[in-house]
């Protein structure tokens, strides 16, 4: 080794904290995350917690299987219930990755690039939990696995291309193999950086087994770049047509409160609100636990939490439009609709739901809530509860009273509604920690360039 | 690497601790005639790439041709499926009920191109390639994480071992090391 | 299986055909919380708004027997694969005659209702009986059914039915019982059977009363009783009164323009009561160009499917219909002894308005009382109608069609006091519960244990059997031989259609023994009975022909015109109405599982009940006044007491009830006597006592804060606002004809309207549709049986429709309208719409339903893998889903009933209406075959052959002179939801009224 | 740094990823035609019958007619398994002896029906119905193949669904002259395209329905 390298070059920087000042430190400090004796309790705690919670999903999947969706709360109006719920909730979430990574990278937001990797996981993630509902909620999984898909069999049939449930099909998996891949690629070079990190062989094998032998050539790069480019503007768009597509589930059906055009914008303003929400939810306790400050500014709780606060403006518009075209448009099952959601027995959820997603978000309005960790995580919670209900007032409250008041009904749930959401919210958790414990949380070569800004001569 | 019998070397390398320092001694080398050259770094470099003889890739295009042809592929199954093969009466609507049909083109259309791009990337960059000569200089380790290096490979005609090696001695580098194969 | 086929004449299918086709805004309220504003009423019914509170609860735990864990995943998973296990194929050895394996047989029978017999023609497949239609050629029937009667075929499959002779609960034979019966007969021939009772049912069975005769006969000093819970005793009292002896009245309900019910449900009830409906709906349809109706005066303690139908309902407790009878007669002219005048509390511009109208009817009109009014009431009615001059117009009276007309109560009472006194020693019953249903004073099963031998015959081991030292297993009446006289006095062959299914004897067999005639095979005792009777000369052809028909011509009951007694005499509280706040109750069978006869038949169990909707239990059935001055509340426990009995049952609200009479029906509670029946209901007989079978005044009732369930299919009682069910009068209808599409009404597209040109589907070969007369319809879910028992519609439990899952493919929503205390009442059936642009096929993502060349929305249920997106996006929610394996796939002797032409949907399968799609597939094939056109009325829907008013009509809508293309030429044609442009199939004709101007102007 | 892969890790990678595909491919291909495999649909797999019946020795050798035993065919969904007394006919006079046939007359002497084993059995929810089919001139041979070469009864084809819509969706493929539904041994003229399409309008066979789901599932 010689001299220059015990002394490194230290350029100038903005988009970090004062505490990372060199290429080194830098890769230090995220690799130390995993390559590290002692994990944090903070770690076991959270990942013991998602597994308990995981339970809910292994024991209520299987008698699910068993006994058939009656064990769900739903009826003749209500059929479709939390599984649905659940579901639009957790693509709505995963949404937000997917915009931060490819989005705000067309945008060149440079601050995006110490939230992006863990954004990204948090979408495959989040889908994946998603994913499953569609299934689940089915009669008959067995059969539905394979059926909803087109392909030459036997039997001389093929799938309805008019359903919004096939276009969902096409979209999910899409987007599911999209960002898996997009996510991969992000990971390539940090694997590099982990395989030549890693003491123990097993480590360097597996690291080095997933870096592709990524040895980090000037030729590569530039290739490298460009893809992810052009993964991120396919991305940008694809992103946007997944939760139109979720939202055409409720808009192409002609009950009162799914049949409106207005669901396509607002349910992916909802998505980016729902996804920000926890985006911070995830960041701002790891920030905490693992000295992240020099990562995870205040910048970038300021700047998430103003696009939180754009987008939920966006769903209240979206709100408030509702209310505006049911009168407008005279419809006495639109009037009827609205009135029964605001005065009906779900009339409480409503009002809950305006509480979380529209008023709470307001204190974003102030520089103190914004910047502030703690009040910030508390009002991601209201928004996380807010777009869940948001959900269950769209899906239950529009089939409970529907056209004829004869099959009016209430919709009751069970434990095993609540046992299988709460299973995969266990599932998300445990995936996630598994990440962090092993992956670099936040993207090592796109900080690195971070450094190399302001400098060039 | 089907030279191995030739040269016991896969090139010489020299070790910078920066990115501009790199770029420099890439452009002074390439300046001094040398082609066959690669450069390494922690981080993507800009112009480091150009400086030592990149050509454009075709990926852009690849891209789009394969983008239209999943957009073609997604409409004409769904044509075909409910026009064609097995028309039905679904709800009063046309057998070509064209508008239905968007969703699944454009998410086909998107996972194309996308896999087109990810995947045609790792092929144009021979990726995977888990063993590779550069691996056995010393410090190459830290070419993932905070040094840079400059590499003229053996291949390169005005290669000559002890010539090359002074030569990038002259770029002022941390150190100059000799690749072994 | 096979019944012996040589001594049967069976129809040709299309025989059947033939003769079944040639018979052939207003301000709705809002539901009861909306529309009384103050809370405290809103607080009575909060079934709107149940608390959120008891909702994590798993329904799968608190479901009931019918649920069956068996192997469901697998058996879900088996209907999707094509790859199944190896079956066998099993030929008969010698081939019947006749028969051609796959193709159903019908065979004429009747149906003994309260032992009086209803003729029916019975589907058999290979042998199976698996559905019950009306015999066209029978007079209680004319095609049409009542629900109780097309509920029967499932009793004959019960799982629960006794299957061996049983002595003293341990399994036995029927010859050891022969052994020891006969021992006992001898002892009794010695004392020339002083020591033997016999307690049947109703008998108007020929046969039997001869073999009955013989055994009288035999052993003089043995007696005969008669005794049925739910009997004609104030009937028979009230003839008695009038005319000194007994007459049976039959009523021709198509000469009469003018019908005034006391308290009777005579469309719903009796055995006559599908004939009566088709006669009486016949006459108040404005179609066919038949412009005329009937007018329908009601006074009733409790609303019913007739009162439903009336242009003038009165809700009057008891004692004040007496009055009104008395008002009425008295104004009529007829004289009566005890009372004077009296007031029923009734409008008098409605009483003397209805009086003018029945003067101005005479001869046209038919006055009728319930069986459970006065015999005071009866005897008035009979003057009433003797005064009018209906009899032999309207009204025929005839000899009574019992073979021993009996007051069954006092019947019972000199059994029991016998029993009592231990002179006793071998009782006889055949059929009947009396130790359930005998009035709780009279302590039958006390008595009842004094007797040395008691043998009971009975189709399932109940409350009876568990007294008796011997329980012989009775056949069903489709596996015995037998004859039944209908309400008019004509006698129909009860023939078998499949050999008993266990070892079981029918009332025939047993009195056959008695009168030494084992042995003897029924079929044997009839014909012999019959061609005693010399009817015809060539007995054999006479057979021949009474077989195929289903009657034996020239059995009716001679007509009679008695005159009238001088002056009835009444009872001395005849008509005196009670204090203000005393309380009535009434004990009225219930309108489905009866006396307490079908308590085991899921199928009736589940039934909605026409206006409460309830399913699965009794309740208190309360004016909403009267819950609100007594604080009673829907669904709490409320303890009532009449004299020292007691009984706590739910509270039901219903609006049309009398104020200060509460209804409770009969027939719940059964402590034994089948899965089903057990635990369903409370058991009211407890309530009821010898003077006061029925009921009667001072009724206490103590409200409490107990939760009871009560599982009722319909929540929302309103049609807030939206025009479902359009009706109006006759007078507006012909000053107005278009009004259906007028006004409030004039929202529905021009047919037109389409956004894409159709070119893709025309609809040129036949069209399928269906329109529904909601003028005529009453509620009574007939239809939704029959559906039931043709489609293998799976019974689903009480858990599940509280839930709300049942199961039914044609529901009949009921909405009110009008005051609550006066409230008009409106039924419609909604079944499958068959919408041309159905929203439910769109949505499909693997088009498991998709629509048919001729217009139906086919529903593939071995495609579909149930993401229930259909069900949601249909408007009319007529989508059925097996949310768990309702299906029962265990009980083998179910699977018998089942209907081979239709899929068995197993668990996580969308289901609904097809218009019996296996029906028109069938006839289509035929046609095909034979190179003919379906005709009209060739394809008849499973609801309405059932329909006993006739108000469903199927048909090919491309063909200008089908019925249905022609009724849906008429203005009355409407369809609902069409501005949603579903382009519905199925259409209903809105509802008339003819109510009497004198009353309706103010 | 030491190299952490061997060379030969180079193109054993990609080797991998290669045969990695490939395997994936062919075991969807295998998934996918499962059930065209004649052996999983007993195809041409006579089945073993508890009398061997011969359709060859009854309907070459005598030539007797499909209808003699499968009475109702031309009347019923069913086409009807002959009871043991229409075996009895002939065999109460020939082969009274013959001990193969025992199980027969054991059959009519103790009134025990004789258990075959399907060959044709369609899944629960399909109706299938003979009648339409023989009057509409669709031949027994078309579907049950050359039975009067079949010693032991089997399955000639798949009965996949696809099969069935082969022909519902263009019978002209495979109609024939009414008169000849029964013959075994018919071969289609060489202008069945044209003979197909006049008779399939001689014979009103509305092809616009026969691919309605309502057809055959109820």
């Amino acid at each position: 080794m010689s001299e220059a390298a015990k002394t490194p070059y230290k350029p100038p920087v903005n988009e970090l904290g004062p505490g990372q000042t060199s290429y080194t430190s830098i890769t230090d400090k995220i690799s130390g995350v995993v390559f590290t004796k002692h994990t944090p309790i903070f770690w076991f705690v959270s990942f013991a917690i998602g597994f308990l919670l995981l339970h809910g999903l292994m024991i209520g999947a299987p008698y699910l299987l068993y006994e058939g969706t009656g064990i769900w709360g739903l009826n003749n109006p209500v059929g479709w219930g939390w599984a649905i719920i659940n579901f639009v909730w957790w693509i709505g979430i995963g949404h937000a990755g997917t915009l931060i990574s490819a989005v705000l990278l067309l945008f060149r937001q440079k601050w995006r690039t110490s939230i992006n990797r863990a954004a990204e996981a948090m979408t495959i993630f989040a889908v994946l939990c998603a994913a499953q509902f569609p299934l689940l909620h089915t009669g008959r999984p067995w059969l539905a696995a394979y059926w909803l898909l087109p392909y030459p069999n036997s039997m001389a049939m093929w799938v309805n291309f008019r359903s919004p449930l096939i276009w969902d099909v096409f979209a999910v998996t899409t987007y599911l193999t999209v960002s898996l891949v997009f996510w991969y690629v992000g990971l390539v070079p940090d694997f590099a950086s982990f395989r030549d990190r890693a003491k123990n062989r097993i480590a360097q094998v597996v690291y080095g087994f997933l870096s592709l032998g990524w040895r980090g050539s000037a030729f590569h790069w530039e290739r490298y770049e460009l893809a992810s480019l052009i993964l991120a503007g396919l991305s940008t768009p694809l992103v946007l047509s997944v939760h139109s597509v979720v939202s055409f589930d409720f808009a192409t059906g002609i009950i009162p409160g799914w049949h409106t055009t207005i669901f396509p914008p607002y349910f992916v303003a909802g998505a980016i609100f729902a996804g920000f929400a926890m985006v911070l939810t995830l960041m701002i306790p790891l920030r905490r636990v693992y000295g992240l400050y020099d990562f995870i500014t205040e910048r970038h709780l300021n700047n998430m939490s103003k696009v939180m606060l754009a987008s939920g403006l966006i769903v209240a518009y979206g709100y408030f439009m509702e209310i505006v075209i049911a009168q407008y448009s005279g419809s006495i099952w639109e009037m009827y609709m609205m009135r029964n959601r605001m005065g009906g027995p779900y009339g409480n959820y409503y009002w809950a739901l305006i509480l979380c997603n529209i008023a709470v978000p307001q204190l974003l309005w102030f520089r103190h809530f914004r910047l502030h960790p703690v009040w910030l995580w508390f009002i991601c919670q209201f928004i996380n509860v807010g777009m869940w209900l948001e959900r269950f007032i769209i899906v239950v409250t529009s089939l409970h009273r529907d056209y004829l008041p004869s099959s009016w009904d209430m919709f009751h749930p069970t434990i095993w509604d609540a046992a299988i959401y709460i299973g995969t919210i266990g599932l998300f958790t445990i995936l996630f920690f598994l990440f962090i414990r092993g992956f670099p949380m936040i993207s090592i070569h796109e900080i690195r360039t971070l450094l190399k800004t302001g400098n060039h001569k | 690497m089907h030279h191995e019998e030739e040269s016991p070397y896969h090139g010489v390398m020299a070790q910078f601790d920066n990115p501009d320092d790199l770029v420099a001694a890439a452009k002074a080398t390439y300046a001094a005639g040398y082609r066959k050259l690669d450069a390494y770094s922690p981080l993507p470099v800009h112009g480091l790439a150009d400086a030592i003889g990149y050509k454009r890739t075709r990926l852009p295009w690849l891209v789009f041709c394969m983008g239209l042809l999943g957009a073609i592929a997604g409409y004409s199954l769904c044509y075909w499926v409910s026009v064609i093969d097995y028309p039905m009466n679904i709800g009063g609507r046309p057998f070509h009920s064209g508008p239905s049909f968007i969703p699944v083109t454009f998410e086909v259309t998107i996972l194309f191109s996308a896999m087109t791009a990810a995947f045609g990337m790792l092929i144009a960059n021979g990726l995977p390639q888990p063993y590779h000569p550069v691996f056995n200089v010393e410090n190459f380790a830290r070419a993932s994480s905070d040094l840079f290096f400059l590499c003229i490979e053996a291949e390169d005609e005005k290669f000559d071992l002890d010539e090359t090696t002074r030569f990038l001695q002259s770029l002022n580098p941390q150190e100059v090391s000799h690749v072994e194969n | 299986m096979m019944p012996d086929i040589n001594s049967r004449k069976q129809l040709e299918l299309a025989d059947v055909r033939d003769r079944i086709s040639s018979e052939s805004g207003q301000a709705y309220w809002r539901s009861l919380d909306e529309l009384a504003q103050t809370d405290e009423f809103a607080q009575l019914v909060q079934r709107e708004f149940p608390e959120q509170a008891d909702e994590l609860k798993d329904p799968v735990t608190r479901r009931n027997f019918l649920k069956l864990m068996g192997a469901s995943f697998a058996l879900g998973g088996l209907s999707g694969c094509t790859i199944q296990p190896g079956e066998k194929i099993v030929p008969q050895v010698r081939a019947p005659e006749d028969i051609i394996p796959g193709k159903p047989l019908f065979y004429a029978t009747a149906y003994p209702q309260h032992g009086v017999g209803t003729g029916i023609l019975v589907e058999s497949h290979m042998g199976r009986p698996t559905k019950i239609e009306g015999n066209p050629l029978h007079p209680a029937s004319r095609g049409g059914t009542s629900g109780v009667v097309q509920a029967s075929i499932l009793d004959l499959y019960d799982p629960d039915r006794s299957q061996t002779v049983k002595n003293g609960g341990r399994i036995s034979t029927w010859s050891s019982f022969l052994d020891n019966f006969m021992h006992q007969l001898g002892l009794q021939g010695v004392k020339e059977g002083a020591g033997l009772r016999i307690l049947t049912q109703t008998v108007t069975s020929p046969t039997q009363g001869a073999l009955l005769a013989e055994i009288g006969k035999k052993y003089p000093k043995a007696q005969w009783h008669q005794y049925e819970a739910v009997n004609r005793d104030n009937y028979h009292a009230g003839s008695s009164l009038a005319y000194g002896r007994h007459v049976n009245a039959v009523y021709d309900f198509s000469k009469a323009d003018l019908v005034l019910s006391l308290d009777s449900d005579f469309a719903n009830s009796g055995p006559a009561s599908a004939r009566y409906a088709r006669d009486f709906a016949a006459k108040r349809r404005v179609r066919d160009g038949q412009k005329a109706m009937n007018r329908l005066y009601v006074a009733e303690s409790s609303p019913t499917a007739t009162g439903s139908l009336a242009d003038h309902r009165l809700a009057l407790g008891g004692k004040a219909i007496e009055a009104l009878a008395l008002h009425i007669a008295q104004a009529l002219g007829v004289s009566s002894q005890g009372v004077g005048q009296v007031d029923s509390g009734a409008p008098a511009k409605w009483v003397s308005a209805l009086i003018s109208d029945l003067k101005s009817h005479r001869g046209r009109s038919i006055v009728t009382a319930g069986d459970a009014a006065s015999p005071g009431v009866h005897a008035l009615v009979h003057a009433i109608n003797a005064a009018l001059g209906n009899v032999g117009q309207t009204v025929h009276l005839s000899d009574p069609i019992e073979v021993q007309p009996a007051l069954h109560m006092d019947s019972l009472q000199t059994l029991v006091s016998a029993m009592d006194a231990g002179q006793v020693d071998l009782l006889v019953i055949l059929g009947g519960n009396p130790v359930y249903d005998a009035p709780i004073d009279l302590n039958f099963a006390d008595a009842l244990a004094k007797v040395d031998t008691r043998v009971h015959l009975s189709l399932s081991e109940n409350e009876t059997s568990d007294q008796c030292h011997w329980h012989v297993p009775e056949s069903h009446y489709l596996e015995a031989w037998g004859d039944l006289r209908s309400h008019d006095g004509l006698a129909s062959i009860v023939q078998p259609l499949i050999e008993p299914l266990y070892k079981t004897k029918s009332a025939l067999d047993f009195l056959a023994v008695m009168a030494d005639k084992a042995g003897t095979p029924g079929l044997e005792l009839v014909r012999q009975y019959w061609e005693s009777q010399a009817l015809d000369a060539n007995f054999a052809t006479y057979w021949r022909r009474a077989l195929h028909d289903g009657v034996l011509p020239g059995t009716e009951a001679v007509k009679r015109t008695p005159k009238v007694v001088g002056a009835i005499q009444l009872a001395d509280d005849f008509g005196q109405m009670p204090e203000e706040d005393v309380v009535e109750l009434q004990l009225r069978p219930d309108p489905m599982v009866g006396d307490g006869r079908h308590a085991n038949n899921g199928w009736l169990q589940e039934t909605p009940r026409p206006i409460t909707k309830l399913t699965w239990d009794n309740a208190a059935l309360v004016s909403p006044a009267t819950a609100l001055r007594l604080r009673l509340q829907n669904e709490r426990l409320a303890e009532l007491r009449l004299g020292d009995n007691t009984l706590r049952v739910p509270v039901w609200i219903v609006p049309g009830q009398a104020d200060n009479v509460v209804t409770l029906h009969l027939g719940f509670g059964r402590q034994r006597g089948g899965r089903v029946a057990e635990g369903s209901g409370f058991n009211a007989y407890l309530l009821s006592t010898a003077q006061q079978p029925n009921g009667g005044l001072g009724l206490q009732i103590n409200p409490s804060f107990d939760q009871y369930p009560l599982a009722c299919t319909q929540e929302h009682h309103s049609m807030e606002g939206r025009s479902l069910v359009r009706e109006s009068s006759l007078e507006h209808y012909k000053s107005h004809p278009h009004f259906v599409h007028e006004g409030w009404y004039a929202h529905d597209p021009p047919d037109d309207l389409t956004l894409y040109n159709r070119t893709d589907h025309q609809y040129d070969g036949y069209a399928w549709g269906m329109i529904i007369d909601l003028g005529s319809c009453m509620g009574c879910n007939a239809c939704s049986i029959a559906c039931q028992a043709e489609n293998n519609i799976p019974v689903v439990g009480k858990s599940q429709v509280l839930n709300g899952r049942e199961m039914a493919w044609i529901r009949i929503d009921r909405y009110y309208k009008g005051e609550l205390d006066d409230p008009g009442i409106v039924h419609q059936p909604v079944p499958c719409m068959q919408c041309e642009n159905a929203p439910c096929e769109v949505v499909c993502p693997v088009a498991a339903t998709v629509h048919s060349a001729e217009g139906l929305n086919d529903m593939v249920y071995n495609r579909c893998v149930g993401t229930r997106y259909c069900a949601n996006n249909c408007p009319y929610k007529v989508r059925r889903f097996n949310f768990l394996l309702y299906t029962d796939k265990e009980s083998e002797s179910l699977k018998l009933q089942r209907n081979p032409d239709v899929t068995v949907r197993s668990r996580g399968v969308m289901e609904k209406c097809t218009y019996c799609v296996q029906r028109i597939n069938m006839a289509r094939i035929e046609a095909k075959t034979s190179g003919k056109d379906i005709a009209d009325g060739q394809i008849v829907t499973a609801c309405e052959q059932a329909c006993p008013t006739e108000s469903i009509v199927f048909g090919n809508i491309n063909d200008p002179q089908s019925r249905v293309s022609r009724y849906k030429a008429s203005e009355l044609n409407y369809g609902i939801l069409t501005d949603l442009n579903t382009r519905p199939r199925t259409t209903y004709l809105a509802g008339l009224k003819n109510p009497n101007p004198e009353i309706t102007e103010s | 740094m030491a190299q952490i892969f061997p060379r030969s890790a180079n193109w054993a990678s990609k080797a991998s990823i290669l045969t990695l595909l490939l395997v994936v491919a062919s075991v969807l291909g295998v998934l996918l035609n499962i059930n065209r495999i004649h052996f999983v649909n007993q195809v041409n797999v006579p089945l073993d019958q508890p009398v061997p019946f011969s359709h060859k020795h009854h309907v070459l050798g005598l030539g007797i007619d499909c209808r003699y035993c499968h009475v109702s065919v031309e009347k019923s969904a069913f086409a009807g398994i002959p009871p043991t007394e229409t075996c009895m006919t002939c065999h109460s006079q020939i082969w009274t002896e013959a001990p193969i046939l025992e199980p027969v007359r054991a059959s009519y002497r103790d009134d025990t029906p004789i258990q075959w084993n399907r060959v044709h059995d369609l899944p629960d929810f399909v109706y299938f119905n003979h009648s339409i089919h023989v009057s509409k001139g669709i031949g027994c041979q078309t579907c049950h193949g050359q039975v009067d070469q079949m010693p032991l009864m089997w399955k000639a084809n798949s009965l996949n669904m696809e099969w069935c819509i082969e022909c519902h969706n263009d019978p002209a493929q495979f109609i024939r002259p009414r008169d000849q539904v029964f013959n075994m041994n018919y071969q289609p003229p060489a202008d069945q395209e044209s003979l197909g399409k006049r008779l399939v309008a001689e014979y009103e066979v509305e092809t616009r329905q026969l691919t309605n789901c309502s057809i055959c599932h109820r």
